[in-house]
């Protein structure tokens, strides 16, 4: 499955695009989907394993397996406030 | 009353924030505001753009406003969150809070500005005098951490 | 700027007191209020008069002022204590506080009231619905030990 | 000298006045001022010799000498906030 996967802040600038697809098998989970991402490489070689996750507008544990309708979003270091 | 949170893109008027908490049961309104400064780590800052992913914010908000109100005691409580283009002096953040007692308006307000610099997804860009600008190093949010990607 | 307290008769204006401190140094504002509740230890209130020796308590705002001034670093704090008679929701103490980082906002409102409770030469004569009223039972203000009088 | 001494809240309903003149010798303090109070007897006998008093607007320690220009303050506890 392709899961659209929502950017934000310097995420955003290194990718120049507000989002990114990845390809994941059926039942990939949040880690999964981190693993795929660095392995395409390029501005992604680096992306930390531990780089948060949100799925459905919730953090999510790295175990959490993806649906096909969620809305995936990677989460820099955030700074609110 | 209820909790009330939002994001918004517009000006935040602290005097809204703060008539939307009070009862006559409380003794006590707090009201917090977070400004933007006219520097930041000692370098002089004309403005900045916060980024905000507003859908998750909004719940992000919500579930830290419910636990503050479980925890405090209190659901006169209203948090909004500023994005968009900031100037030195705008309102980045206004937190409201109404109690019985001085002590939980001081905690519950406090536990919400903590709760929302480490988990509330925002990011802030900051523009400095020099023409230059950057995003400035945030908090690693809260999550499982993941040991290494298999 | 410089910390500005008083002592009045008059309505407290929230927004007034909020105006009178913030800086483009500073990152965070704090506005805290005393409201008169409806009821007080489980006695349902309907209305209190302060009465405060003025020219004492303004001293002892100024001192107390000044040292959340010196201990949190900031000079824009203001603090107003009313006085007379108000009615539930009325707000009787007003402080106002900024400075460069939230720490310092939070903890020096609250060491302004925590020494007011303290120290500000005030008395609450509380008015119960059942047509009652009485002194509230107040704190001890610091004061030598004296022994065993002469 | 006589010093006059404000009164306030529940002592001033005790006293149905709000000051009352205290007889004392010259180069009395604090302490002499309770002690002379309680002295009177009536509605003072019963003054906690710990009563918080205020010379020219600042709380008094026991044994600060009181002048008979000095503005002297009974202080009962306070309640304020």
């Amino acid at each position: 499955m392709r899961v659209r996967t929502l950017l934000f802040a310097s995420h955003r600038d290194l990718a120049r695009a507000d989002s990114v697809e990845v390809e994941l098998d059926r039942g990939a989970t949040v880690s999964d989907l981190v693993a795929a991402l660095r392995a395409q490489g390029g501005v992604w070689a680096d992306l930390p394993v531990t780089t948060a996750v949100a799925v459905n507008h919730r953090y999510a544990p790295a175990d959490l397996p993806i649906g096909e309708d969620d809305e995936v979003a990677l989460i820099p270091p955030v700074a609110g406030g | 009353m209820a909790v009330s949170v939002w994001i918004t893109a517009e000006r935040i008027v602290p005097s809204r924030v703060l008539d939307m908490v009070g009862d006559e049961a409380d003794g006590a309104v707090l009201l917090f505001l977070g400004t933007v400064r006219n520097r930041n780590d000692g370098r002089p800052v004309d403005g900045l753009t916060y980024q905000a992913y507003p859908e998750m914010a909004e719940s992000v908000l919500e579930e830290i406003a419910t636990e503050a109100s479980t925890r405090f005691g209190t659901d006169r409580l209203a948090v909004v969150h500023r994005h968009g283009d900031l100037e030195i002096g705008d309102v980045s953040v206004a937190v409201a809070i109404s109690t019985p007692h001085r002590a939980e308006a001081f905690e519950g307000a406090r536990y919400v500005m903590e709760e929302l610099k480490r988990r509330l997804p925002v990011w802030k860009h900051e523009h400095y005098t020099d023409g230059r600008s950057d995003w400035v190093a945030g908090t690693e949010p809260p999550g499982v951490p993941r040991g290494a990607a298999r």
